[in-house]
């Protein structure tokens, strides 16, 4: 850090770092420039522009994905930003979410218009991804808060640009529920910085003055400052927005508010707990309940629902709990974990959103009374939600198993280590909740093939290409079970980096 | 020490072993042809029988003097444990398969008389052939595992046989008491099986005899010392799982002889075609018990050959009582049977060994004939039947005076009846004779309350001689009362006497029930049987051999003995003079035997519902089984699966309270609390889900409450 | 100077007045309302210890950005609330609740 | 007591007054206009502990933009015709509860944790030059800056298209 | 001998259901040919791997050496950095205890194949899945990885789902979702210990490799004492090595020495215990087995077989390959309870069978019962026992498949399983009747065929237990002989009343339906007649198989025992 007394000195060193580290934040760059691009691009073209934002989405989130993978870890501005390989792969994965989300959106007219017609939903994909990388790696109070108001207020807007009733309703409430999370994390941080004088959570003095505050005023500013990541993951007891802005928002969109926020949220909470811990309070315990209450909370409510999108919603918040379970772990093979576990989560998360929103499209509803007997008909998609449905319920032979049986068993080892009741807890009931979660994964299958159908439905809705894409993104769930090994020797490469 | 493989290694070929597989495999041959050749089974397999019955009578003579051949093999290995199978061949053995085939043949060859008119003889003959094949597997495997094969396979075909008229439901039903019974005694002696086994590693008969012969009780345990492959065994048993083997092995016996308190079976099984009531439930397949007691004789402690020897006497004095008023011909000759094992058995009880057995081999004798000449009544009988004339043919009111009709039978009824009652000059005589000699013995070294069960056996003896001439002076004395039933008069003529296949069977057998084919002599120990099959060496733990057989044998016997005969001559003879004076062709009875209604009195009904112990079990143990199983079948689908679909609705109700909860406590905590605190009236107009600010509101409460869980 | 926890004091009550506001008013822009009084509940917290911060003045900049997002912020939910009020003609939020279960 | 002090619990006695105002009244529209006085008094605390520019933005940005963008909010979303825009209260008890628990709970934490004790805070007080903010800012906070301009940027896009009368993307339901 | 044939064999049905899904709809009459093929194939597969068998090699049940036709590679492993690294081995092989097992699901699985002869509806969905389904079966009974099994216990449970709710009957979807949800609680049981386990046990030969040590003596020695560094440490699924106490990492939870404890309890209980269940409600075991009366009832007769043929003894086979090999001591501690519940079953599903009115359910009630010998023989913890018990799985699948049959070719005729809407059927279906007495008496014990071997040797068993080795007391087996006299209580007064008696069937038109047994059911009912009888009779030719590995088990337990 600099001398005082003599600010601009040095000045110009510093503006060369920034100008140097500038490429530490290189996707986020990409996905700026590609906004300003789309931006413009939007207002230059009068019609038909859907090819051109389309292109310039999926160049721009490309690129980004490439540059991504080049980063070196670093402590880029002033450690503002803790990159590593780890949450640099999670950044991958964002990235990655964003592209998934744009194909998935390229294979229905509907979200082509949504997103082509007007560059503003594009945008605000590209913000919700960029605040979300700029999330997963942020260690300054500061540059996370923005972070998190950047990626909510894309999400905002990605729930209430399109119109309809139901999607200005759900739009409101995220934005309220949103304001006030966001208001009770930055009163929290603001005790932070009181307790610490610093913003930068990974400064020592920042563990340091944190060990020196009383317990209760210590666990309001960490409860507070936490309670406004688990709205971004959407755990307990901040979940309950999202059934609703689930159910209401286009189907593309919600796969990516399934995956991206939340991911990075898991991303900050690992930076995070890595700088409380030892201190005081009892973060495990805590996180643990909530894991707890958002995997039963998740899959209990999840258990009746009618709307698909609804109930994976309640799924998300249970997956929220899972992924939670790999942060408690807090270990390296528990960030190996959630790294595996947040990559299958990516595939069998947008997997069943692309699937549902092929039946959304044959039978114009999300409503899973209406997929009755479809599976018959389209056998093969069939196998796929099958398939899918089994990989969200942690059930061989998908990579969903492999990913829960590497969480869990990360669990077990730091419970092992440590003794600590409240990870068996987390253990045990986190694994039961796999049979409760079974009973309602298991509906849209039964629907598809147990029910009679109640109309014959207009197959020629679905193109082959459509069912190809259904498979590229469902096979791989497949092929991660019998050669799990691929990902994580890959993981494991990066992690060796680190 | 004695080390267990020598006992049980695979013997060197021995050609016997041929001969006993000829025995076996010509029955089952018998069978499974049967089946298929249809037509002329019936010819077929009584030639078959034929033969065998020639082999099994050149065995039992050109083998008799030799010693006993004992064949062994292994049947399998479980672990390091050899199963073995073995074969023995001694006196007993080759006496009784002689005995079967020839009852057996003499059954088949009265069967073809007797079913020519039933379509279903293939199938009839085959179950012949099976028994047969059964039977001679008891008695030729001298391993307990096998021999318990063989007696479930006997239970088996005994059920297929009873059951054969199946469209009768009477027989359907009495096939399943049957084998139900008898599975109850098989049970028991399962359990025999397992206390042996666990104590012996072995099912050998000889090797588990040797091994007894080295156990011992120590400090109230029961302590089998072997090596096995060279390492030492001690197995250690409680003390009185030994008394408990040769109960658990009893009831076996129980079982299959009709003993006390499973004897209700064989009164139904008379539902079987009465050729099958003559071999299986007279001669031989209820001898099985006896014949199996025997063989395990040496293992049973003095407990156990007190309890045998109770209930055997139990048996003959009930079912003795019961004979006495039964209406149907075939229902006297069953209690009449189940009183005479009851006999058997007490003989093996008290230790009168070669005396038990050798009744077994007279009554088979004498047994048979009874029954074969009814059948012959009742197939002769059945013959009158016609559109208008329709009575029940075993039923001896309709009986009478078929002495004239039927000399032949007539007189072979009466020397199997003399046999039956025990009068001198017939087979009965000698064996019965025998065993009371034993058993008053028996009672003599006991003493006390032991009296009351030779008692029972006395007083048996002349129950006896009452039902038996109580049948012979109603069936074959005064007139034909169908006549006078039907007012039919002349009816008598049509009867007539059953031609030579019926006949030759009935008379060889009732030339088998005159004393002097088992010696001339009137002392049943000088009769060859008894010279020849000998009480073995007792050779359970000393400790718990009550008494030296040798001491029975020699000393007390001699003492009794002539009064012993004295007492059962004359009781015979007096109930043979009280069934006279009682059924006499004049007396008020026989007159009015027509229309003789079931008694009335307490000791009558008593009688004739056999101690109303069918209505017991039907009442209390059945109807308590099956209202269990319902009740279970009730719990199971209600309770238990309603426990688990209770889970499934508390998941349901649980998801509904974690909707609620979502709905309410997050939602409408917030009212429950504002109801409570008395504003309903805002309450009912924002009771409303969705909204955002309850969201809001809930999450800060839930934000709050973890806050103060962590600080608790 | 006034001391330090008077300030939070009032920081905290101006939280919890907002949070209440936020609660209680039906009205969706009440709400917003209460939103900005607790971010500026967090803002004086901010500012108060950036004093005791002055190489960096950190507070002081998370306080400029918070006014900055919050300016955002009510941008955009306003025009949400502005799309509800076209739907629904009203922007009492009790009256917004179709989605729910 | 100093001057200074005094005016300090002066706008504090102005902040926490107008907001309990808005908080008891029912009219949004006094709410907003009182909401003013409760920024202007955030503001003065702000001015007086020594954040001149915070407390200037505050004035700018709440009282110029966010306080004209409610008020518009309000004018739009209220047919206002004469009559008092009223915005109704319900579950004023339950929220009253825990707003007020909530409060307890944050006394309690702010008197445990004793700021005034704080180890960093051991450093005297210094006034600070709006240079140096400025210097921290485009350096330390380059980034943050930067990404507050996107946020503004999409922010105004999506305002901007949602509160348009025929815009939005079209959709058929 | 063929080389990786287990790999043939599991393979084989999963390469046929592939086929039968390309095969174009045209062609739909082909999809039963290739299943029956496949299957059969996969019989004639097995009977090679069982003839190329020697039973006479094993010494020690926890040693690769005793493994026969074994295939193992390295299927993926993983480094999970603090977590150590693991390796799942694709692991494939036979013993004693399992080829009985693999015979027997061969078999069931080819009858239960030309049982589907006559599925009409969604042939291709319906074969492919049996295809699948009998993939993961016999890949569960050859999986020596428990990962490996885990995969093939899971996967079975899908295709039984659909087979059953979509092929079943009225209640279909309640008894599917029944199976999947029971199952699914028992499996997730055993993913908890599944997860423990692996984290406590070692891969003494990886590890050896790993710190240059060849001998897998020393590297236990070395693990044991501590002297291997924790992340030269590969963790194993593999389950011939958790049968083995000197590989549990020292101070793990599950580690015999380290004596974890779990809630003040031992954490090796726990596991036994969690294991114990996951597999009784499979097996099924009072009071976990109210799921299978619903799924007999409601499954088509194909896999009704299928499932009382095969998928129960993936309980008992469970039980003994994990449960009792890994935690020989919690299993001697349980014991008691083990066998308690092993005669409650008997008796209990016994009088459940009696006051049965619908056949099926009563066979279903008689699984249950003989069910329970498997647990009473698995609690005896004697040679006898274990054999008893392996040998009542062997012969209740090939008794119980023929049950299940025989229920069927009743239901085809007349839609109707209601035992009181019969009588007297002896008349009209003679040999028919015939295969029903013998199944019936095979199935109540009757010597002479194969169940009453089985019920004997668990009785000798159990009752040598106490004795021997301390397990279970006396009077179990002697209360469990009761069974055999309900046993045939329930099975004669279903003869009598449905096959005995007048002619009499409760709706006129089924008199023309009722024809007897045609070719195709005789192909079926016969061979599982005559298999009933060869091993009642000729007991070596199973026990020859399994005697020296279910020695070596005993030899197992009684170490850990001692």
């Amino acid at each position: 850090m600099k001398e005082q007394s003599n600010i601009v000195d040095g000045l110009g060193e510093k503006l060369s770092e920034i100008a140097g580290d500038l490429f530490y934040l290189g996707p986020e760059v990409t996905l700026a420039i590609t906004i300003i691009l789309v931006l413009v691009y939007d207002l230059l073209f009068k019609d038909k522009k859907e090819v051109g934002i389309f292109s310039i989405g999926f160049v721009g989130l490309v690129f980004a994905l490439v540059i991504s993978s080049f980063i070196n870890a670093g402590t880029p501005f002033g450690g503002m930003f803790s990159l590593n390989m780890w949450n640099l792969t999670i950044k991958f994965l964002l990235i990655l979410g964003g592209v998934l989300m744009l194909i998935m959106a390229s294979r229905d007219q509907k979200n082509i218009n949504r997103f082509g017609k007007s560059g503003e939903l594009m945008i605000a994909s590209l913000t919700v991804i960029m605040g979300a990388s700029l999330m997963s790696s942020s260690t300054n109070l500061l540059m996370i808060y923005v972070a998190i108001e950047l990626t909510s207020i894309g999400s905002y807007i990605l729930t209430g640009i399109v119109r309809g009733r139901k999607r200005s309703e759900a739009a409101l409430k995220y934005v309220l529920f949103g304001g006030v999370s966001s208001a009770i994390m930055i009163y929290g941080m603001s005790w932070l910085y009181g307790f610490t004088g610093t913003l930068n959570i990974s400064d020592p003095t920042f563990f340091s003055g944190l060990s020196n505050v009383p317990i209760l005023p210590l666990s309001i500013a960490l409860v507070m400052t936490i309670g406004g990541f688990l709205f971004k993951l959407s755990a307990f007891p901040l979940h309950i927005w999202s059934p609703d802005v689930y159910q209401a928002a286009p189907t593309p969109v919600v796969a990516l508010f399934s995956f991206v926020p939340k991911v990075a949220a898991i991303a900050l909470l690992i930076q995070f707990v890595g700088a409380i811990n030892t201190i005081d309070f009892d973060w495990q315990l805590w996180l643990g309940i909530v894991a707890i209450a958002s995997m039963t909370v998740g899959n209990f409510s999840a258990l009746w629902q009618k709307n698909a999108k609804r109930m994976m919603a309640y799924s998300s918040i249970a997956h929220a709990g899972f992924l939670l379970v790999g942060v408690i772990a807090f270990s390296e093979s528990g960030n190996l974990a959630l790294l595996f576990y947040a990559a299958v989560y990516l595939l069998m998360n947008y997997g069943a959103f692309l699937l549902i929103s092929y039946f959304e499209k044959q039978t114009g509803s999300a409503n899973i009374n209406k997929l009755r007997g479809i599976g018959l008909d389209v056998p093969w998609l069939g196998v796929l939600v099958v398939i899918v449905m089994i990989a969200l319920t942690g059930l061989p032979p998908t990579a969903g198993f492999n990913a829960k049986l590497l969480i869990f068993s990360s669990i077990w080892e730091s419970w092992q280590g440590s003794g600590a009741q409240v990870l068996l807890w987390v253990f045990i009931i986190g694994l039961l909740n796999t049979v409760v979660a079974l009973f309602y994964y298991l509906r849209i299958p039964y629907y598809l093939f147990f029910k009679r159908p109640e109309k014959e439905i207009d197959k020629a809705k679905l193109t082959s290409i459509d069912i190809v894409w259904g498979t590229i993104f469902v096979i791989p769930l497949l092929v991660l079970f019998f050669k799990s090994d691929w990902l994580v020797d890959f993981l494991n490469n990066i992690n060796f980096v680190l | 020490m004695i080390e267990l493989q020598d006992l049980i290694s695979p013997t060197d070929y021995d050609p016997m072993i041929n001969w006993i597989l000829l025995l076996l495999g010509i029955p089952l041959l018998s069978f499974i042809s049967s089946l298929f050749i249809k037509k002329n089974a019936p010819i077929w397999s009584t030639f078959l029988l034929l033969v065998n019955t020639g082999i099994a009578i050149f065995m039992a003579f050109s083998f008799w003097y030799g010693d006993s051949v004992s064949i062994k093999g292994v049947w399998f290995t479980l672990g390091d444990t050899v199963m073995s199978y073995s074969f023995y061949l001694d006196r007993l053995a080759l006496l009784m398969i002689a005995l079967v085939n020839l009852i057996s043949f003499l059954v088949h060859v009265f069967s073809m008389e007797y079913m020519k008119s039933d379509r279903n003889k293939p199938r009839y003959f085959a179950y012949l052939g099976l028994f047969t094949f059964s039977m001679l597997g008891i008695v030729l495997f001298h391993n307990l595992l096998l021999m318990f094969i063989f007696w479930e396979l006997v239970g088996f075909t005994s059920y297929l046989l009873i059951g054969f008229w199946f469209e009768k439901k009477t027989a359907s039903l009495a096939a399943n008491k049957a084998f139900i019974m008898n599975r109850i005694g098989d049970a028991g002696m399962l359990t025999g099986l397992m206390i042996l086994f666990a104590q012996f590693s072995t099912f050998d008969l000889e090797a588990v005899k040797a091994l007894m012969i080295f156990s011992e009780i120590e400090d109230g345990n029961w302590v089998a010392h072997f090596t096995n492959n060279g390492q030492e065994v001690m197995n250690s048993l409680d003390g009185r799982w030994l008394s408990a083997a040769g109960i658990a092995l009893f009831c076996g016996a129980v079982g299959k002889s009709a003993q006390f308190p499973l004897q209700v079976w064989l009164p139904d099984a008379m539902e079987g075609p009465t050729p099958v009531s003559a071999l299986i439930h007279a001669a031989t397949m209820v001898a099985a018990g006896v014949f199996l007691l025997a063989r395990v004789f040496v293992l049973l402690d003095a407990q156990a050959l007190e309890v045998v020897a109770i209930v055997g006497a139990i048996t003959a004095f009930m079912a003795a009582i019961a004979a006495l008023s039964q209406f149907d011909i075939k229902k006297v000759l069953a209690y009449s049977t189940i009183s005479q094992l009851g006999y058997m058995v007490m003989a093996i009880g008290v230790g009168a060994y070669s005396a038990g057995l050798f009744h077994l081999v007279t009554h088979a004798f004498f047994k048979a004939g009874l029954f074969l000449c009814a059948g012959i009544i009742i197939h002769q009988l059945h013959k009158l039947h016609s559109d208008e004339i329709k009575f029940n043919e075993q039923d001896i009111r309709v009986m009478g005076g078929l002495r004239l009709k039927m000399p032949v039978t007539f007189l072979c009824f009466l020397i199997c009846s003399l046999a039956l009652a025990g009068l001198p000059g017939f087979s009965g005589f000698l064996s019965k004779d025998a065993i009371l000699l034993n058993a008053t013995a028996w009672a003599e070294i006991k003493g006390g309350g032991y009296y009351i069960v030779i008692g029972l056996a006395y007083a048996s003896v002349i129950l006896t001689a009452i039902y038996i001439f109580r049948l012979v002076f109603l069936v074959f004395t005064r007139g034909f009362r169908l006549e006078s039933i039907l007012n039919k008069p002349g009816l008598m003529d049509k009867v007539k006497e059953g031609n030579l296949i019926l006949l030759i069977p009935a008379i060889l057998l009732a030339v088998g029930s005159i004393s002097i084919v088992f010696g001339a002599n009137v002392k049943a120990e000088n009769t060859w049987f008894m010279q020849f099959i000998t009480n073995p060496i007792y050779l359970v733990p000393e400790s718990y051999a009550a008494f030296s057989l040798v001491d029975l044998s020699e000393a007390t016997i001699k003492s009794l003995h002539g009064w012993v005969a004295i007492v059962s001559i004359s009781l015979a003879v007096g109930g043979l003079v009280i069934s006279y004076f009682l059924y006499r062709p004049i007396s008020k009875k026989a007159l009015i035997f027509q229309d003789a209604p079931e008694p009335r009195g307490a000791l009558g009904r008593i009688s004739f519902n056999h101690w109303y112990q069918d209505v017991l079990y039907e009442k209390a143990i059945v109807k308590f089984i099956v209202i269990k199983g319902k009740a279970l079948a009730w719990f199971d689908e209600k309770i238990l699966d309603g426990f688990v679909n209770g889970l499934a609705k508390t998941q349901v109700v649980l998801a509904h309270i974690v909707r609620w909860f979502d709905k309410y406590i997050i939602d409408g905590f917030v009212h429950l609390t504002v109801s409570t605190s008395g504003r309903i009236g805002q309450a009912t107009r924002s009771i409303q889900s969705g909204n955002v600010q309850t969201y809001i509101l809930s999450a800060m409460i839930l934000l709050i409450l973890l806050l103060l869980w962590l600080m608790i | 100077m006034m001391p330090v926890d008077h300030l939070l004091i009032l920081g905290a009550g101006l939280f919890v007045i907002g949070f209440i506001v936020v609660t209680t008013r039906k009205n969706a822009i009440a709400v917003l309302i209460g939103i900005e009084l607790m971010l500026n509940a967090a803002n004086i917290n901010l500012v108060v210890f950036s004093r005791f911060d002055p190489d960096f003045l950190q507070g002081q900049v998370f306080a400029l950005f918070v006014i900055t997002v919050a300016a955002a912020e009510t941008a955009v939910a306003l025009a949400i609330v502005l799309k509800v009020y076209r739907h629904f003609k009203t922007a009492d939020l009790d009256k917004i609740s179709e989605l729910r279960g | 007591m100093e001057w200074g002090t005094t005016i300090f619990y002066v706008f504090g006695a102005i902040t926490l007054l107008s907001a309990l105002f808005i908080l008891f009244t029912r009219n949004i529209l006094y709410a907003a206009f009182s909401l003013i006085l409760t920024f202007v008094g955030v503001a003065g605390i702000f001015v007086l502990s020594g954040a001149e520019f915070i407390g200037v933005t505050q004035l700018l940005v709440y009282v110029g933009g966010i306080l004209v963008l409610i008020v518009f909010g309000v004018m739009l979303t209220n047919r206002v015709k004469g009559q008092k825009v009223v915005s109704p209260v319900y579950q004023k008890f339950v929220g009253s509860i825990v707003g007020i628990g909530l409060f307890m709970l944050l006394m309690k934490g702010i008197l445990e944790a004793n700021f005034g004790a704080m180890q960093w805070m051991k450093t005297n007080e210094q006034q600070t030059s709006l240079k140096r903010f400025g210097m921290t800012l485009m350096t330390d906070y380059v980034v943050v800056f930067e990404v507050i301009g996107i946020l503004l940027l999409v922010a105004l896009i999506g305002a901007v298209y949602m509160a348009g009368k025929r815009k939005g993307v079209n959709d058929a339901s | 001998m063929i080389q990786g044939i287990l790999s043939y064999i599991i393979f084989l049905p999963l390469i046929a259901a592939a086929v039968v899904l390309c095969l174009p709809k045209r062609l739909e009459s082909s999809y039963r040919i290739v299943t029956v093929v496949a299957t059969g194939l996969t019989l004639l597969l097995t009977i090679i791997a069982v003839y190329s068998f020697d039973g006479g090699i094993a010494e020690n049940i926890n040693s690769e050496e005793n493994l026969q036709l074994l295939e193992k590679s390295e299927w993926f492993s993983l480094d999970l950095g603090s977590l150590g690294s693991f390796s799942v081995d694709y692991f494939l092989a036979v013993d004693g205890i399992s080829i009985p097992m693999l015979l027997l699901a061969s078999i069931v699985l080819f009858i239960g194949a030309i049982s589907s002869w006559n599925i009409r509806q969604k042939k291709k969905g319906y074969f492919a899945l049996y295809l699948l389904l009998s993939g993961s079966v016999l890949g569960c009974f050859v999986a020596l990885d428990f990962f490996l099994f885990y995969l093939f216990f899971e996967f079975m449970l899908l295709p039984m789902y659909f087979l059953i709710g979509i092929w079943g009957g009225p209640r279909k979807e309640y008894a599917a979702i029944k199976f999947f949800i029971y199952t699914l609680i028992g499996s997730i049981l055993i993913l908890i210990v599944m997860i423990g386990l692996y984290n406590s046990v070692y891969d003494p030969v990886r590890t050896g490799a790993e710190i240059g040590v060849t001998s897998i003596e020393q590297v236990q020695t070395m693990v044991q004492s501590g002297e291997v560094a924790r992340e030269d440490i590969i963790k194993s699924f593999n389950m011939i090595y958790m049968a083995d106490q000197a590989n549990y990492i020292p101070g793990s939870l599950l580690s015999q020495m380290s004596g974890g404890e779990i809630i003040g309890k031992s954490a090796r209980w726990i596991a036994f215990l969690a294991l114990l269940i996951g597999f009784a409600i499979k097996l099924p075991s009072f009071p976990f087995h109210t799921w299978l009366p619903d799924a007999h009832v409601e499954a088509p007769t194909p896999i009704s077989v299928v499932l009382a043929g095969i998928l129960l003894k993936i309980g008992g086979y469970g039980l003994i390959r994990t449960a009792f090999s890994f935690f020989p001591d919690s299993a001697f501690h349980y014991s008691w309870m083990i066998g308690f519940f092993g005669v409650f079953s008997i008796l209990y599903g016994a009088l459940n069978a009696l006051a049965q009115k619908d056949i099926k359910k009563l066979i279903a009630y008689s699984s249950v019962s003989h069910m329970g010998f498997v647990l009473l023989g698995l609690a005896a913890m004697t040679v006898e026992g274990i054999s008893g018990a392996i040998y009542q799985m062997f012969s209740h699948g090939l008794i119980t498949s023929m049950l299940f049959l025989i229920a069927g070719v009743l239901y085809d005729r007349t839609q109707d399983r209601l035992i009181e809407n019969y009588g007297g059927l002896a008349n009209r279906l003679p040999r028919f009747t015939i295969v029903v007495g013998i199944a019936f008496f095979a199935s109540l014990g009757l010597p002479g065929f194969s169940g009453f071997i089985a019920e004997l040797m668990v009785f000798l068993g159990a009752f040598k237990s106490s004795a021997v080795i301390g397990a279970i007391p006396q009077w179990m087996p002697v209360v469990a002989t009761i069974g055999l006299i309900l046993g045939a209580g329930y099975y004669l007064w279903t003869l009598q009343r449905m096959f005995m008696g007048k002619y009499w069937v409760k709706k006129a038109e089924w008199t023309e339906r009722l024809k007897d047994l045609n070719s195709r059911e005789y192909l079926m009912l016969v061979p599982l007649a005559v298999l009933v009888f060869w091993f009642g009779i000729f007991p070596d030719t199973l026990m020859s198989l399994i005697n020296s590995s279910v020695e070596g088990f005993t030899d197992l337990l009684n170490q850990a025992i001692r």
